[in-house]
C-alpha cells in the first residue's frame, strides 16, 4: 500500500447515511399517492401533465446550469420535486403543454439564477403557478375536471376534457355560498368524507388530505421535516376560519376550510420547504401562523377563492429576517 | 437600529394581522350585508336567496336617512340577481354616504318562508375606511410592488438594512410632513384660485420645502439622529411616491385625515418594501449568481416575484 | 465633471448606448417598470422626457451663471416642474385617450432623478449648445429604452407590435402585467452587461 | 430510543452515530513489543514544549533541581545528550517555563538526538528519538502508601510523571489540579463517557484497572480538598459500570470520599467537558468562563488511573493504552505503546492493513485527525488510531447547503454551523464572530456529521476561526 492512497480531510471522519438526494427522492416518493389517485379520478391527462412538468423543470435546470458552466445537478431531485409540486397546483383538465413556461419560470428565474439550490428565496413551483396564473388565467380557474367515481383506472383515458367541468368547493363557496356548497356536493357528512378521500375538484395533487397527510406524515415520522409549519398552518387556517369565515363571528366552517383546495398539499410540501422556510422552530411557527392568516384573508377578502398560494409566497421573503432575529438558544445561555 | 424595532417587529406585524381580519362581522341572521354600491344604490345580500316576487316590489322597502325617519327616499328601481341572493335598490337621488341610512324590509319571504321584517342600517364605516386607505396604500396596493412607483430610491437604498430602515423611516416621516402641507395648499390657496394647473411646481416646492426644513430642524435640534438620517433626505426627493401622493390627494379629494392614512401607508408601505427587499439582497449577497445578474439585474427580478406574489392581494377590499 | 470634451455625435451615442438611463444608470425605473405593457405607452412618455430634458438642459445652461450654488436644487426642480406642466397640458389637450393610459406618469416626470442629475453633471457646467445635446442624447436613450421594453413586452404580451397582430405566436399574457415590467427590465439589464463584458473581451484579446 | 428515556443526558443537540465498539470492546489490553525507534514530541500537550536541558548544579539530583529551578540565568546543561543511555521512564524533557508536562523516555535505548518528527496535528514538529537496546531492562516500580503524603509533594509527583489531560485537549494535569484558593470546587467528574465511536482504550480501562482508577479519584479529591466524585459512563459500557461499581463497593473509607457512578445517555458529544457536566450534575458553563467557575472538575478516567500511577508507584506517564480499530486493520486491538511509537510498527505488530483501507485517523472518527503517512508517532493524547476502509466514510462531494436546519438540532452548544459554512464560502470567514465559534465551539463535528449535503463544516469553521483571528490582528495593527 503506498502511503498516496490516503485520503486525507478535517475530521468528522464518519457521516450520517442521510443525503440531500435521500432526502429528495424520499419527498418525491411521498408525493406519489395524490398523483395515482389523480389519474384515477381525472384521468390519464393529468399524468402527462405531470410528466410534461417535471421533464420540463428537469430540463430547465440542466440546460440553464450547463450554459451557465455549473455542475449540473438535476439528480439530487429538487428539480424533479418542483416539477411534480408545479403540476399539482394545475388543474387537470388544462392543456398538456401549460406548464411548460411555468417550469422555466420556476427553476430558471426564481432557483438558477438567484445562485440556485439552497438560495432561492420564492417557492419555485409557487412561483411557477403565480406565473402560470397571470399567464393564463382562463386555463388556471376554470379547467376544472369533476372526478369520477367508481370508475376503474386507465378506463377514461380518452376522455373529452372540455364537456366535463366544474367549479371548486372553495370557488362555489366564495361566490354562491354554503347552500350552493351543499345543494352540488351533497350534504355536509358527504362532503367531509369525499374532500377527505379525495373526491371533489381541485387541482391535480391538491385534493386528496388523506394522501397527502400520509405522505407528510412520513417525512415527519424520517425526521425530514417537522410538525411546526404544517400544524401552525392548518390550525391557524382552521381558527380563523371558525373566527371570520362565517356569517357572524364564531360561525365559520374550519373543517371545510382544510379540506378544501390547497391547504393540505400547502402545508406539507410547500412551506416546509426548507429553502424558503425558517430554520427555527419558533421561526416556523410565526411563519405558519402568517401562511394561515394570509390565506384565510385571500379567501375571505381577496380576489381568490384560493390563497395558499400566495400567502406562502408573501411569507417566503420574511424568511431571511425569521432566521437572522431568531437565533437558536446558546449552550451557555441555560446558565444561572 | 434594527435591534429597536426588533423587540416589537413581531408584535406589531401580529396585531397588523388580526386588525386586517377586524369587520368580517354582521347583524342580521338572513341579511349578509347591506352597502353602498355607488352613489345612488344599496346593496343587499341575503345569507339564502330570496323570493324574486317579494324582491321586485318597492312597496316592500323603506330607504331613509337615520337622523330623520320621516323623509324617505324613492325607490328608482330594484335589481335582484339571478341566484336571488344580492338585491340592489336604485334610488332616485344621490345619498350622501356620510350619514347613516336605514333600510326597512318588510316580511321578507326566503325559501318560501317568511323571514319578518328587518330594519338594517346602512353605513359606511368611517375607521374601516381610513383603515381600508392606510392598510390599501400599506400592502394590498403597496406603492413599490404594486404600483410601481418609487424604484430608483428602492432599489439604490435596498442594498443593506441598515440603509434601508433608515431610508424608509425618514421617507415616511418626511411624506406625511409634505403631504399634509400639499393638501393644506390645495385645498385653501390652489382650488380656490383656480391654479390647478400649477399643482406639480407648487407640490414639488412644498416637498423640497419639507425636505430643506426637516434638514434644518434635525441638524439644530438631534444632531445625532441627522447623522443616522440626514444621508437620505436628499434622496427623498428623486422619489416619486413623494410627489405621486400630493397628486393623488388632490384628485381623489381626499379630506385631512384620509390624506394623512395615504401618507402614512405610502410611507410605511415604502418602508416594508425595503425591509423584505433588503433582507433578501443581504441573502443573495452569499449567491453564487450569474454573472451578468449580480447587482441590480438580479435586484429587479427579485422586485419583479415580489411584485408576483403580491399579486395575491389584487381584488381585495378589507371593508 | 469639467467643461465636456465630447462631440455632438459623442454626446447622443453615449446617452443612447453605455450611459443609457434606462439599463446602465438605472435611473427612472418607475416608468419603465409600470408603463412600458405597450410600444405605445413608452413611445409617448419617452417623448415626453425627451421634451423635459431637453428643455430644462437649454433652460438651466441658459441661466447657469447666475444660480447660487446654494439653491441650484430647488432651481432645477422648478425648472423640471415648470416644463412638466407644459408637456402635461399639451398632452391632455392634444392626445387626450393616450394622456390618459399614462395616468400619473407624466407628472411624476417632476421627479426622475435622471433629468436632475444631467442638469447636475452637465447642464450647469456647460454652454448651451453641448447641453442640448446632451439632453437629446439622454432623451432619445430613455426614448430607446422605453420603446425597447414596451416592444419586447408587447411582442411577449400580446403578440403585437405598435397594435398590428403578428401572426403565429401564442401570447404569455403575463408579460403585459405590469409585474412583468421587473423582469424585463431585469433581463434586458443583464443582457447589457453580458454584451458589454463580451465586447470588453474582445476588445482587449484584440489589443493583445 | 428506551436507554435514551432512562438515563441523564445533555438536553441540547447531540448526535447518535453507531457506536462500532464491539470491534475491540472485549479485547483485553494487550502489550505492544518494544519498537526498534521511539519518536518523543517536544511538545504533547498544551502549553509549552518541554526543554531538554536541566539547569546545572552538580550537589543536587535531578528532581531536586527541577522543584527549585525556576531562576531565569542559570547554567543550563543538556538532560540528556547524543549517544546517552535511557531507560524507559527516565526524564528526558523538563518543564521549567509555565505551562507545560515532563516528558521521559519511553523505552530503553539511545538517544540520538532532536530530530524533526510527523506530528497528527501539528506537521513537522521537533522530537527527541530513541533507539531500541534490547540489553537494557525497564525499571520496576514499587507500591507506596499515599495517604500520608502532603498535598504538594502528590501534585509534585504528578508533575515530575508528566501526566497530561488524557481527554484530547492535553491539559498539563498538575497545572489543572493546582487550583488557586480563591476558587471554591465541591465536585469531581471523571468523565468515563467515551463517546467516539469505535474508541474502548478507557473502557478497558475502567474494565481491567478499576481500582486505580477509583484510587485515583481519591487522589485528585485529596488534592483538591473537596470529597464527592461522580463517574460518568455511557449506559454502552455495563462491564465498566459493573466492575467500577465493585471496586467503590468495597472500598474502605466510603466516609471519606463520596464516590459514585453516573450512568448516561449514549449520545455523542457526551464526553465534552460541559456536555458531560451538565448530564451529571445539571450545571451549565456560563461562556468564556472555565468550568471551575460553576464549582467542578472533570478529569477523564485514565488520567485518574495515571496519576494513581505517578503517586502510588512514581512511575512516569510514557506509555499509554490505545485502541486500534477499524475494518481496515488485520487485526483491531487494545493495545499497551510506549508513546513515540510509530503507526507503522503498531500496523506491522496487529497484520497489517487490509488492501481496501482508505483513511487512517489519529484519535477518534469525530474528532480525530486523518493522516498521510505511517511515520506518525504516538503522542501522550493519543486515544486510537482508526483504519477505515471506504464503506466507513464518506467521501462524496459537497453540495450546497438546503438550510435543512439539521446542524442546528445537532449543535450541543447552539451555534449555527451553517450559517458560519456559507459565509466561509462566500469569502466572508472574517465577519463570522457574532456567530460564537471563538467562545463556544469545540469542534466535535455533530454539524457535519450529521449534514445531509456532506458539508465540511468543521473544516469551515476552523478556516473562519484563522479569518477571524487574521482580521483581529490587522485591526490591532492599524490603532
Amino acid at each position: 500500500m503506498t502511503q498516496t492512497d490516503l485520503i486525507v480531510s478535517v475530521s468528522p471522519h464518519i457521516r450520517q447515511t442521510v443525503t440531500t438526494e435521500a432526502i429528495m427522492w424520499t419527498v418525491v416518493a411521498s408525493l406519489m399517492p395524490p398523483l395515482i389517485l389523480s389519474v384515477h379520478i381525472f384521468g390519464f391527462q393529468t399524468l402527462i401533465i405531470t410528466l410534461v412538468s417535471v421533464a420540463a423543470c428537469v430540463a430547465t435546470e440542466a440546460i440553464s446550469q450547463r450554459l451557465l458552466g455549473r455542475p449540473i445537478r438535476i439528480r439530487d431531485g429538487s428539480a424533479v420535486i418542483t416539477g411534480l409540486l408545479l403540476a399539482y397546483v394545475i388543474p387537470p383538465g388544462a392543456p398538456f403543454w401549460m406548464p411548460i413556461t411555468g417550469a422555466i419560470m420556476s427553476i430558471f428565474v426564481t432557483k438558477i439564477l438567484m445562485g440556485g439550490l439552497g438560495f432561492n428565496i420564492f417557492n419555485p413551483a409557487l412561483i411557477g403557478r403565480a406565473f402560470l396564473v397571470a399567464t393564463y388565467p382562463v386555463a388556471m380557474t376554470t379547467a376544472w375536471l369533476i372526478p369520477i367515481r367508481d370508475a376503474a383506472i386507465f378506463t377514461h383515458m380518452g376522455r373529452n376534457v372540455d364537456a366535463i367541468s366544474a367549479a371548486t368547493p372553495l370557488y362555489v363557496l366564495k361566490h354562491e355560498g354554503m347552500a350552493a356548497l351543499i345543494d352540488k356536493f351533497g350534504p355536509l357528512k358527504t362532503i367531509y368524507r369525499d374532500f377527505f378521500i379525495g373526491l371533489q375538484p381541485g387541482c391535480i395533487g391538491e385534493t386528496s388530505a388523506l394522501l397527502i397527510l400520509m405522505g407528510g406524515i412520513y417525512l415527519i415520522y424520517k425526521h425530514y421535516i417537522t410538525w411546526h409549519i404544517p400544524v401552525s398552518v392548518i390550525a391557524s387556517i382552521a381558527l380563523l376560519t371558525w373566527i371570520f369565515g362565517g356569517d357572524a363571528l364564531f360561525t365559520g366552517n374550519p373543517v371545510l376550510a382544510i379540506l378544501s383546495g390547497g391547504v393540505m398539499l400547502g402545508a406539507f410540501f410547500m412551506a416546509t420547504d426548507y429553502v424558503t422556510s425558517p430554520i427555527q422552530k419558533n421561526g416556523k411557527l410565526i411563519f405558519g401562523f402568517g401562511i394561515g392568516a394570509l390565506t384565510v384573508l385571500i379567501r375571505l377578502k381577496g380576489g381568490y377563492p384560493e390563497g395558499i398560494c400566495y400567502a406562502i409566497l408573501l411569507m417566503n421573503p420574511l424568511t431571511p429576517t425569521l432566521d437572522q432575529w431568531l437565533k437558536p438558544k446558546r449552550f451557555s445561555e441555560g446558565a444561572k | 437600529m434594527i435591534q429597536k424595532f426588533r423587540s416589537y417587529g413581531l408584535a406589531v406585524s401580529m396585531i397588523l394581522v388580526l386588525a386586517l381580519f377586524a369587520g368580517c362581522k354582521n347583524e342580521h341572521h338572513t341579511i349578509r350585508q347591506a352597502e353602498f354600491s355607488d352613489s345612488h344604490a344599496i346593496t343587499i345580500t341575503f345569507a339564502s336567496p330570496v323570493d324574486a316576487d317579494w324582491a321586485k316590489n318597492p312597496a316592500n322597502f323603506a330607504v331613509c336617512e337615520k337622523q330623520d325617519p320621516d323623509i324617505l327616499a324613492d325607490i328608482a328601481s330594484l335589481i335582484l340577481t339571478p341566484d336571488g341572493k344580492k338585491l340592489t335598490l336604485k334610488l332616485a337621488e344621490p345619498l350622501n354616504q356620510n350619514n347613516h341610512h336605514t333600510v326597512t324590509l318588510k316580511e321578507i319571504l326566503s325559501d318560501g318562508k317568511s323571514g319578518g321584517t328587518a330594519d338594517v342600517t346602512v353605513k359606511k364605516s368611517y375607521a374601516g375606511y381610513l383603515i381600508q386607505i392606510l392598510i390599501g396604500a400599506m400592502i394590498i396596493q403597496n406603492f413599490v410592488f404594486s404600483k410601481y412607483l418609487g424604484l430608483c430610491v428602492f432599489f439604490g437604498t435596498s442594498r443593506k438594512k441598515s440603509t434601508a430602515v433608515g431610508m424608509g423611516i425618514t421617507f415616511t416621516i418626511v411624506i406625511c410632513f409634505a403631504s399634509l402641507m400639499s393638501w393644506f395648499f390645495y385645498q385653501f390657496v390652489l382650488k380656490p384660485f383656480h391654479l390647478d394647473y400649477l399643482q406639480i411646481v407648487v407640490f414639488i416646492g412644498l416637498v423640497s420645502l419639507t425636505v430643506q426644513g426637516v434638514d434644518t430642524i434635525l441638524r439644530k435640534v438631534n444632531p445625532k439622529l441627522f447623522k443616522a438620517f440626514g444621508v437620505y433626505l436628499v434622496l427623498v426627493i428623486a422619489n416619486c411616491i413623494v410627489i405621486a401622493v400630493p397628486l393623488m390627494l388632490a384628485n381623489n379629494e381626499y379630506n385631512v385625515w384620509e390624506s394623512l392614512m395615504l401618507a402614512l401607508g405610502a410611507g410605511l408601505g415604502f418602508l416594508i418594501a425595503l425591509f423584505l427587499m433588503s433582507s433578501v439582497r443581504e441573502r443573495l449577497e452569499f449567491a453564487d449568481i450569474p454573472k451578468s445578474y449580480q447587482g441590480l439585474p438580479i435586484a429587479f427580478i427579485v422586485a419583479g416575484l415580489f411584485a408576483l406574489s403580491f399579486m395575491g392581494f389584487s381584488g381585495m377590499t378589507l371593508f | 465633471m469639467p467643461k465636456t470634451t465630447k462631440s455632438n455625435t459623442q454626446l447622443v451615442v453615449s446617452g443612447l448606448l453605455n450611459e443609457n438611463p434606462i439599463f446602465r444608470l438605472a435611473l427612472s425605473m418607475c416608468p419603465a417598470v409600470g408603463l412600458t405593457t405597450t410600444v405605445m405607452n413608452g413611445l409617448l412618455l419617452g417623448v415626453a422626457v425627451l421634451f423635459v430634458q431637453v428643455f430644462s438642459s437649454c433652460t438651466i445652461s441658459l441661466i447657469r451663471n447666475h444660480i447660487h450654488p446654494r439653491i441650484r436644487i430647488p432651481t432645477y426642480t422648478l425648472t423640471i416642474a415648470t416644463w412638466v406642466t407644459v408637456i402635461d397640458l399639451l398632452l391632455a389637450a392634444f392626445v387626450p385617450v393616450a394622456y390618459k393610459a399614462m395616468g400619473i406618469f407624466v407628472r411624476l416626470i417632476v421627479a426622475f432623478a435622471i433629468i436632475t442629475m444631467r442638469l447636475e453633471v452637465f447642464a450647469c457646467k456647460n454652454d448651451l449648445v453641448p447641453s442640448f445635446w446632451d439632453g437629446v442624447g439622454m432623451g432619445l436613450g430613455f426614448l430607446f429604452g422605453m420603446t425597447l421594453l414596451g416592444g419586447v413586452r408587447e411582442i411577449l404580451g400580446m403578440g403585437s407590435f405598435l397594435g398590428y397582430d403578428l401572426l403565429g405566436f401564442r401570447p404569455l399574457l403575463f408579460f403585459v402585467l405590469p409585474a412583468a415590467g421587473f423582469f424585463t427590465v431585469g433581463f434586458m439589464m443583464a443582457i447589457f452587461n453580458y454584451v458589454e463584458t463580451v465586447y470588453n473581451r474582445r476588445k482587449k484579446e484584440r489589443m493583445a | 430510543m428506551v436507554i435514551k428515556k432512562k438515563y441523564p443526558t445533555f438536553p441540547k443537540g447531540g448526535v447518535h452515530p453507531t457506536a462500532f465498539k464491539d470491534y475491540t470492546a472485549n479485547l483485553p489490553v494487550e502489550n505492544l513489543p518494544h519498537p526498534h525507534r521511539v519518536c518523543l514530541f517536544l511538545k504533547q500537550h498544551v502549553g509549552a514544549a518541554c526543554r531538554v536541558s536541566i539547569p546545572k548544579r552538580k550537589d543536587r539530583e535531578p528532581d531536586e533541581a527541577l522543584l527549585l529551578g525556576r531562576n531565569p540565568g542559570r547554567i543550563y546543561q543538556k538532560l540528556v545528550t547524543k549517544k546517552d543511555r535511557v531507560r524507559a521512564g527516565d526524564m528526558i524533557g523538563t518543564q521549567d517555563r509555565g505551562l507545560g508536562a515532563t516528558l521521559h523516555a519511553s523505552i530503553c535505548g539511545f538517544v540520538q538526538g532532536v530530530a524533526d518528527g510527523l506530528h497528527p496535528m501539528m506537521g513537522k514538529s521537533p522530537a527527541i528519538v530513541i533507539t531500541h537496546d534490547p540489553e537494557e531492562t525497564p525499571a520496576q516500580y514499587t507500591r507506596e502508601d499515599w495517604y500520608s503524603l502532603p498535598r504538594q509533594t502528590l501534585l509534585d509527583r504528578i508533575r515530575l510523571a508528566g501526566i497530561v489531560g488524557l481527554g484530547g485537549a492535553g491539559f498539563p494535569a498538575h497545572a489543572k489540579l493546582d487550583v488557586s484558593p480563591e476558587i471554591t470546587l465541591d465536585t469531581l467528574i471523571l468523565n468515563g463517557a467515551e463517546c467516539e465511536p469505535y474508541l474502548t482504550c478507557d473502557h478497558r480501562i475502567m474494565v481491567e484497572n478499576a481500582h486505580e482508577v477509583v484510587e485515583g479519584a481519591k487522589i485528585i479529591l485529596r488534592i483538591l480538598g473537596i470529597q464527592d466524585c461522580f463517574i460518568g459512563i455511557e449506559a454502552n459500557k455495563p462491564e465498566a459500570i459493573e466492575s467500577l461499581q465493585k471496586v467503590i463497593d468495597d472500598q474502605s473509607d466510603k466516609n471519606r470520599f463520596r464516590i459514585s457512578i453516573k450512568s448516561l445517555a449514549v449520545k455523542y458529544p457526551q464526553g465534552s467537558a460541559d456536555q458531560i457536566i451538565q448530564s451529571v450534575t445539571g450545571r451549565v458553563r456560563p461562556s468564556g468562563k472555565r468550568s471551575s467557575s460553576i464549582g467542578v472538575m472533570v478529569q477523564n478516567v485514565y488520567t485518574a488511573k495515571t496519576i494513581y500511577d505517578a503517586v502510588v508507584l512514581n512511575k512516569p506517564f510514557y506509555e499509554r493504552v490505545i485502541t486500534v480499530s477499524g475494518k481496515g486493520i488485520a487485526r483491531p486491538a487494545n493495545i499497551l505503546v510506549p508513546i513515540g511509537a510509530h503507526l507503522s510498527d503498531i500496523v506491522t505488530w496487529l497484520g497489517g492493513a487490509t488492501p481496501d483501507l482508505a483513511k487512517i485517523v489519529v484519535g477518534g472518527p469525530m474528532m480525530g485527525y486523518a493522516v498521510s503517512s505511517l511515520d506518525v508517532p504516538i503522542t501522550k493524547t493519543t486515544s486510537g488510531i482508526l483504519f477505515l476502509t471506504h464503506d466507513e466514510i464518506n467521501t462524496e462531494a459537497h453540495g450546497p447547503c438546503i438550510r435543512c436546519g439539521f446542524c442546528l438540532d445537532a449543535c450541543p452548544m447552539g451555534l449555527e454551523p451553517n450559517q458560519v459554512g456559507i459565509w466561509v464560502e462566500a469569502g466572508r470567514g472574517a465577519e463570522t464572530a457574532p456567530f460564537g465559534l471563538m467562545d463556544d465551539c469545540f469542534e466535535c463535528g455533530s454539524c457535519a456529521f450529521v449534514c445531509p449535503a456532506k458539508r465540511p463544516l468543521v473544516q469551515f469553521i476552523r478556516l473562519a476561526r484563522i479569518q477571524i483571528r487574521e482580521a483581529e490582528k490587522k485591526k490591532e495593527k492599524q490603532k
